[in-house]
């Protein structure tokens, strides 16, 4: 029973080696050109964006409308530091200390938003991120609309890899921790959390403050990787991307993120193709899978930690 | 009245109702009791029209409504208090009231019935302004039962309406349900307090897990020993 | 068929001519992505009627970026290292076309935009960018030209700017405008701004009103400034208006009204008062094929297209690298924006009209430059 | 002063444009809790079929308007049937996101079929060219028009769903479907009725819009709806008279900040306003703030 | 000197309804202490003022524990539990889509020691504690026979299990004092008889003061030492059962003329 109930989740990291085992050895061959890893590039950031947005909108259950206000603090840190000091250390430092300003961020604007439910905060948060965008479209030292161009390009799929699994895994951790639990109950029923002694604020707060840290991560990345930054990226239609991927796969399934991350970018290459019906072609594949799958494509479910019970129940039937 | 055949329920792959069969005549009070969870507020939305059943089928007055939308039953004189009251919290009491007659167009008669209901529920009328949703659960219970009858209903489906109430409105509901049948309305009333149920109710149906397993006159129910044992508390 | 990062057959046997066309045809920026295709879809249609380039035919590959600079920066990399073009023309701003240079100069194939007009675009801080090209003017060079036409023709001495703030478009030409403009003398006496996409304007205008000053200059496409004209006139505004080659739009005409395009200058390639043959040709067979007026991004891209074609047949193989050479050492290009020979920098030297508007039709133009 | 009052006008015809947005978000909001993001692309069209009326057909500025009213509500019933009814029972924001796909199906592919560059309104002619002096200011008949149709849509509006039974359905339906059907109210039809409604809205403000700054483009709903959509929350969504006020608010705030502050800040400022005000009411102006009971 | 609760002069009124008014309660410690009342008679609205949902207007309500006095009348509802106050709600409020143990486990975690670093990288003492965790949940359900289900999600118990993990869950908080919002509602006499049962062994088994609002007189009267009865938000009895029973006041205004065993 207990064994049922405890997963130590040693699986998650085999998984990671795996994968980026596989990654490096397609790039040592060649076959990963520069087109399959600008994809891929895409795609890691989304999926680091979707994963921290999950924590906040999906598990904590606060509708946020600006993780692309946070992802850009992250992106223009981080390019303003690689720029300074290009090396690896310079990206490496302006990546961490992009990220923790974007949590800085997410500390001093939920502090006093987050007490707004629902829609409200939607729009607050929006807000927030339209006021950053602003401000980076009028400062000096980031270049305003002409934007933040010939940033130091680091991003090889070394770093591209170690970034997302540990976003993901983190933020998976977090959850299977009693903290997360605690964003989750809130998600479930402020009051009632709130009557068992869970600390509403603070907890929002946390996943506020730590899924600002990793869209900032994704910020960075996108940076050293794109050798570009303009405040025009980061606009509202870049949070309702993140924020269709997290629906897409599911309110409160990290994998469910991934898959539909990856989903979505499948479709979206494969539309490249049709130049002038792409996004036309692209909205009808949202509407028709959700409509097919209002609950997202993994509902709340968990891969992997489902996969994991199987094996474990097996073994189990099987000593016994 | 109303009948029902080897009504099945499904929700999703877990089936509900096991194809239980049912009448209530016209001037009956019939009760369903049982346990939690054995399916009685399945039958009541299936009745009134908020759930599809995979088979069977529902006759009011002869006439099948198995496939009728809940505004054609209503229209037909069913009405039905469901669980949990569900009133609409930002409307004033009024204003529940008033939907209750929604499909009416009598406004002499339907005056005359929200003074009836004032009457009955003399809180109420106190509180007539207020919005339903702050009322407390007692007072939400007496507006649900109170909206039910401003359609002037020929049946009337009640799920657990003592529920939450203190024990003089317990009785005062009990007694108001058999005026509300003396005065001709038939009632179906799903209760968990079995004893009262009993009490005022010419039949009874009892179901567990989905099925029925036992119905008969209430009185001789009441007398059964296993009902007294699982339903009314041994003692 | 899986061998990595081999392009497909392109070289001196291939059958075909791919260029790569990498355009905002969806997005917030699709208005001038998609005018520059109908420039270069005319340009392709007529240089294939006419036999192709030494017998070869020209084929588009054409993506959308969806006005995403990352997803222009992927598609640039999609077709030079998987679709195998010879050259990508594209994308229509600058912002998004930088975002394509570094991967041009990866992969040696030149990219050629018609309308990316900022300053850095083809030399940078760290130097000429090898692969880029453009046959616009850039910011500086416009700005500098409007601020000595205010001075010098208007005998302007104080302006008022009002910028599209959220673009490096209107920001740069905003910036150099002022600059030439107080260095000889003038003032501005406000600065104000605005986002693409706004449609009132109200406000500025009537603070606007408040101040003195002999000109207003709208850095900025005319899809506003046309709006802004209108709202300004309608105010009682009724000061010279100037503006760039953002301006040259028959909807800049629809947008404002005759009554209010009095006044107003702006910067261009050429002018329909042109008498040139190549512009009347370019404007009728235009006409044919999409039943509309051409707009300055039409013609931007039909001579992108012509340009990247004449440099293909002098190039000496069918490679990036020759063609990079090839289009760098153009020389009297006879476009319809102009002729232009291509310098150093790998900018055009071309001269600048500044045409002035009366009742909404272009009744002067004076020349400037080089 | 003159300045001052001629800011003030400004403020409120602006407003006006953003009020008449709002109304449409706030009215299905109001009946299924949706933020529909096709709101704003559904104004789109009805600019583009009051244009293509207007200069393909000829017909004149009433039939145009009324043809666009028409063509969106139908429209608008249309996308609820399809796209948002399979999810009735779904979490909100799953339908969000549908709604979201529907306004991009509607963007691009009005941007496919008719390009994306900007068109323009025919000019106007008899009263609507009209423009009038008073005192310093200039105030055109145009102007006038959108503020008493906003004004007039929400006296109306409100009247329609306070007293009588269709807007009493739209309310029970809103606050608790399941029992609303239990009332005889015909679910469906009302939620058709609310989208209809909302989306002639829409239609007709698209058409005055086109008018006012006969400029119009596929994307011409992003910016106003965004702006409207907030304006709505900030009123406290689901009340017709908050997103009235929100509209005007958002409005004021624009005018004035840009008028007399800083433009390069405009919008900025605006939501940083916003921010404030909503954390001091955080059910938006209108909206009742206070737990709820348990 | 015992006492556990201590409220005086208790007033709320909503708009210019007085909810409660003027409300003095105590509480012993060990006590099991009805509050009754006709619907709307304010008693919910007491709870809520207790566990912090809602501020009062005037009075005072001070806890005792452990020979300290902390007042409660100014804290937040999660500081409330944190000092050792438990409650249920009227219309259940459980964690719907969590599974029975994770509403369980999530209320044990004041008791989690390992910060937010060992939660983001299970180190520390994470492994450790969450196993122990996990084991003081699995006893608990026990308790409430819900162990079996334990990765059952909540919404899909029956009611009446509902209503026993919701009494679990409070009690997974370690409270001195337990508030149960109507804990029978919805159940039938069998059902309610064994919830009696189940009430009258954990306050042993835990060491609790309990205050429960109730309807159901069967089950007031039996296990209530004393009883106080509220009406129009007005406390007008205060008791034994027996006395409560036979008070004339409280039988208009809510016995109604019945005996009730
Ligand atoms: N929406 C639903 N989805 C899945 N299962 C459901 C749903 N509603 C009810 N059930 C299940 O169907 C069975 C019958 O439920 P029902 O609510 O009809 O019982 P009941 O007799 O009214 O019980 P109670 O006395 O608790 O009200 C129960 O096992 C319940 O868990
Ligand atoms: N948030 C609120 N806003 C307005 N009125 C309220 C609010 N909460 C409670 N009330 C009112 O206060 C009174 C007391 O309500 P309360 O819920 O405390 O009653 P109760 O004694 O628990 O009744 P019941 O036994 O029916 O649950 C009621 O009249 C109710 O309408
Ligand atoms: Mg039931
Ligand atoms: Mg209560």
């Amino acid at each position: 029973m207990m064994n049922r109930l405890f997963e130590k989740g040693r699986m998650k990291y085999i998984f990671a080696l795996l994968v980026f085992a596989i990654g490096q050895l397609l790039v040592v061959t060649g076959y990963l050109n520069d087109y399959l890893f600008s994809t891929l590039t895409t795609l890691c950031i989304n999926i680091i964006l979707a994963v921290s947005l999950n924590l906040i909108t999906g598990f904590t259950g606060q509708f946020s409308l600006g993780h692309a206000g946070f992802m850009s603090i992250g992106g223009y840190v981080c390019a303003l530091i690689s720029m300074r000091i290009p090396t690896v250390p310079g990206f490496l430092l302006g990546v961490l200390t992009g990220a923790l300003a974007a949590a800085f961020v997410g500390f001093i604007v939920g502090l006093p938003t987050l007490r707004l439910k629902g829609d409200y905060l939607a729009i607050a948060t929006l807000g927030m991120a339209e006021i950053i965008r602003i401000i980076f479209l009028n400062l000096k030292i980031t270049n305003g609309a002409a934007g933040l161009n010939g940033i130091p390009q680091f991003v090889d799929w070394m770093w591209l890899s170690l970034f997302t699994f540990s976003s993901i895994i983190l933020i998976s951790n977090f959850i299977r921790s009693a903290h997360g639990r605690a964003c989750v109950s809130i998600r479930e029923d402020e009051i009632a959390a709130e009557s068992i002694g869970i600390h509403a604020t603070k907890y929002k707060v946390t996943a506020f403050v730590i899924g600002a840290f990793f869209a900032g991560i994704a910020g960075g990345l996108y940076a050293s990787y794109f050798y570009f930054l303009r405040p025009t990226l980061f606009g509202f239609s870049r949070s309702i991307d993140i924020l269709v991927i997290v629906v897409l796969g599911g309110i409160g399934s990290l994998s469910g993120s991934v898959i539909a991350a990856i989903l979505l970018a499948l479709i979206s290459t494969y539309l490249q193709a049709f130049p002038e019906l792409r996004m036309v072609f692209y909205a009808v594949a949202l509407v028709v899978i959700m409509i097919v799958r209002p609950q997202g494509l993994m509902g709340s479910k968990e891969l992997s930690l489902d996969l994991l019970k199987g094996f474990g129940r097996k073994r189990q039937r099987g000593g016994s | 009245m109303l009948e029902i055949r080897e009504l099945e329920v499904y929700y999703g792959v877990i089936r509900a109702l096991k194809k239980i069969s049912l009448h209530v005549e016209k001037g009956e009070i019939v009760t369903l009791i049982g346990a939690n969870g054995a399916g009685k507020t399945t039958a009541l939305r299936t009745i009134s029209g908020l759930l599809r059943p995979t088979s069977g089928s529902i006759l009011l007055n002869g006439d099948d409504i198995t496939q009728a939308s809940p505004r054609e039953r209503v229209r037909k004189g069913m009405s039905h208090v469901p669980e949990g009251r569900r009133m609409f919290p930002d409307m004033s009491v009024l204003e529940n009231l008033e939907l209750g007659a929604f499909l009416r167009r009598d406004k002499e008669a339907i005056e005359e019935d929200l003074m009836r209901v004032y009457e009955r529920f003399p809180v109420l009328y106190e509180r007539r302004k207020q919005m339903a949703g702050t009322l407390s659960g007692g007072e939400q219970q007496m507006l649900a039962i109170g909206r039910a009858l401003m359609s002037r209903p020929e049946v009337l489906l009640l799920d657990e309406p003592s529920m939450g109430l203190a024990p003089l409105l317990v009785q005062e509901i009990f007694n108001m349900i058999r005026t509300i049948n003396e005065s001709g309305t038939t009632v179906l009333l799903v209760e968990q307090n079995a004893n009262m149920a009993l009490q005022i109710a010419s039949r009874a149906y009892v179901l567990e897990t989905g099925s029925i397993v036992l119905s008969g006159e209430a009185k001789e129910l009441m007398e059964s020993e296993e009902i007294k044992k699982a339903y009314l508390g041994g003692n | 068929s899986n061998a990595p990062s081999q392009p497909a057959a392109s070289g001196d046997d291939a059958e075909e001519i791919k260029i790569g066309i990498n355009y905002e045809l969806s997005g917030g920026v699709a208005t001038y992505g998609q005018a520059n295709l109908e420039g270069i879809e005319l340009a392709v249609e007529q240089i294939n009627a006419a036999g192709g380039i030494n017998g070869k035919k020209i084929t588009l590959v054409t993506y959308d970026n969806k006005s995403d600079h990352a997803e222009a920066t992927t598609l640039a990399n999609r077709m030079m290292t998987q679709d195998g073009v010879l050259a990508a023309i594209g994308p229509a701003t600058s912002g998004a076309f930088k975002a394509t240079i570094p991967v041009a100069e990866k992969n040696q194939i030149p990219v050629v935009s018609g309308s990316a007009t900022a300053d850095d675009v083809t030399v940078d801080a760290q130097g000429l960018k090898e692969y880029a090209f453009r046959i616009c003017f850039s910011d500086s060079y416009q700005g500098t030209a409007m601020a000595d036409f205010a001075l010098n023709t208007l005998n302007a001495k104080k302006a008022v700017i009002i910028m599209d703030s959220s673009s490096d478009y209107g920001k740069g030409l905003a910036k150099n405008f002022k600059e030439q403009f107080e260095k000889n003398g003038g003032t501005v006496v406000a600065e104000e701004a605005y986002v693409a996409k706004d449609t009132e304007f109200n406000a500025i205008l009537t603070k606007v009103k408040g101040a003195e000053f002999d000109v207003i200059f709208i850095p900025g496409y005319y899809e506003e400034a046309g709006l802004i004209i209108k709202q300004a006139r309608a105010q009682g505004i009724d000061a010279p208006v100037l503006g760039a080659d953002g301006f040259d739009s028959p909807v800049l005409l629809e947008l404002a009204g005759a009554e209010a395009l009095n006044d107003v200058y702006f910067s261009n390639h050429y002018s329909s008062l042109d008498q040139d043959p190549l512009v009347l040709k370019f404007i009728e067979d235009f006409k044919a094929k999409y039943d509309k007026e051409p707009d300055a991004f039409n013609a931007l891209g039909y001579d992108a297209m012509n340009f990247v074609a004449d440099a293909v047949a002098r190039a000496e193989k069918l490679d990036g690298t020759s063609i990079k050479d090839a289009l760098a050492s153009t020389e009297n290009f006879a476009g319809v924006t102009g002729s232009f020979s291509i310098d150093e920098n790998h900018n055009p030297v071309k001269s600048i009209v500044v045409i002035g508007l009366k009742n909404g039709v272009q009744d002067t133009i004076s020349r400037t430059g080089e | 002063m003159g300045q001052f009052l001629q800011q003030i006008f400004n403020s409120i015809s602006i407003g006006s444009i953003y009020a008449l947005i709002a109304l449409g978000y706030t009215m299905v909001y109001g009946i299924i809790r949706l933020i529909n993001f096709a709101h704003a692309s559904v104004y789109m069209l009805g600019a583009y079929i009051g244009y293509f009326a207007m200069t393909y057909f000829g017909l004149g500025f009433v039939p145009s308007i009324l043809l666009a009213m028409l063509i969106c509500m139908i429209v608008g019933v249309l996308i609820e049937k399809i796209a948002y009814k399979p999810l009735r029972n779904a979490a909100r924001i799953a339908v969000l996101i549908t709604a979201i796909g529907v306004s991009m199906f509607i963007e691009y592919g009005m941007m496919f079929l008719v390009k994306a560059n900007v068109r323009s309104y025919p000019p106007m002619s008899g009263f609507l060219a009209k423009s009038f002096s008073v005192g310093a200011m200039t105030i055109t008949a145009q102007q006038i028009l959108i503020l008493a149709v906003t004004i007039i849509l929400m006296v109306v509006l409100q009247i329609v769903v306070k007293t009588t039974r269709t807007g009493k359905a739209m309310r029970a339906v809103s606050q608790d479907r399941e029992a609303a059907e239990l009332m005889g109210i015909d679910v469906n039809s009302t939620i058709s009725f609310t989208f209809a409604i909302g989306s002639a809205l829409a239609g007709a403000a698209g058409v005055l819009v086109g008018v006012y700054y006969n400029s119009i483009n596929p994307l011409m709903g992003m910016l106003p709806g965004l702006k409207a959509f907030v304006a709505a929350v900030f009123g406290g969504i689901g009340l017709i008279p908050g997103a009235v006020l929100g509209g005007y608010f958002i409005g004021a705030v624009e005018v004035f900040v840009a008028g007399y502050g800083n433009s390069m800040y405009r919008d900025a400022v605006v939501f940083a306003i916003l921010i404030l005000v909503l954390i001091l009411k955080p059910a938006g102006l209108l909206g009742k703030s206070g737990r709820e009971k348990v | 000197m015992n006492k556990v609760l201590d409220v005086r002069k208790l007033s709320k009124s909503f708009g210019g309804l007085a909810a409660v008014t003027a409300v003095n309660l105590h509480l012993n410690k060990g006590e099991l202490v009805g509050l009754i009342g006709p619907n709307g008679a304010g008693k919910t609205t007491c709870f809520n003022l207790l566990t912090g949902i809602y501020e009062p207007d005037k009075g005072s309500i001070s806890l005792h524990r452990d020979g300290q006095e902390y007042s409660l009348e100014k804290r937040k509802p999660h500081e409330i539990c944190r000092l050792g106050v438990g409650r249920t709600f009227q219309n259940i409020r459980l964690f719907r889509d969590l599974t029975v143990l994770d509403n369980v486990r999530t209320a044990m975690n004041r008791t989690v020691k390992y910060g937010l670093f060992s939660a983001l990288f299970h180190i520390g003492s994470y492994h450790r504690e969450e196993r122990e965790l996990i084991e003081k949940s699995m006893e608990l359900l026990k308790i409430f026979e819900l162990d079996g289900k334990a990765l059952e999600l909540a919404k899909n118990l029956p009611y009446g299990e509902q209503r026993h993990l919701e009494i679990a869950r409070a009690l997974a908080t370690e409270p001195a004092l337990l508030l149960l919002d109507e804990p029978a509602a919805g159940m039938n006499p069998a059902e309610t008889a064994q919830l009696t049962r189940t009430i009258e062994w954990i306050r042993k088994r835990f060491d609790l003061t309990i205050l429960l609002i109730e309807h159901d007189m069967s089950l007031v009267m039996k296990i209530c030492e004393r009883v106080y009865v509220l009406d129009y938000g007005m406390l007008i009895a205060e008791g034994t059962p027996e006395v409560i029973k036979n008070n004339p006041r409280v039988v208009k205004a809510y016995l109604g003329e019945v005996a009730y065993a």
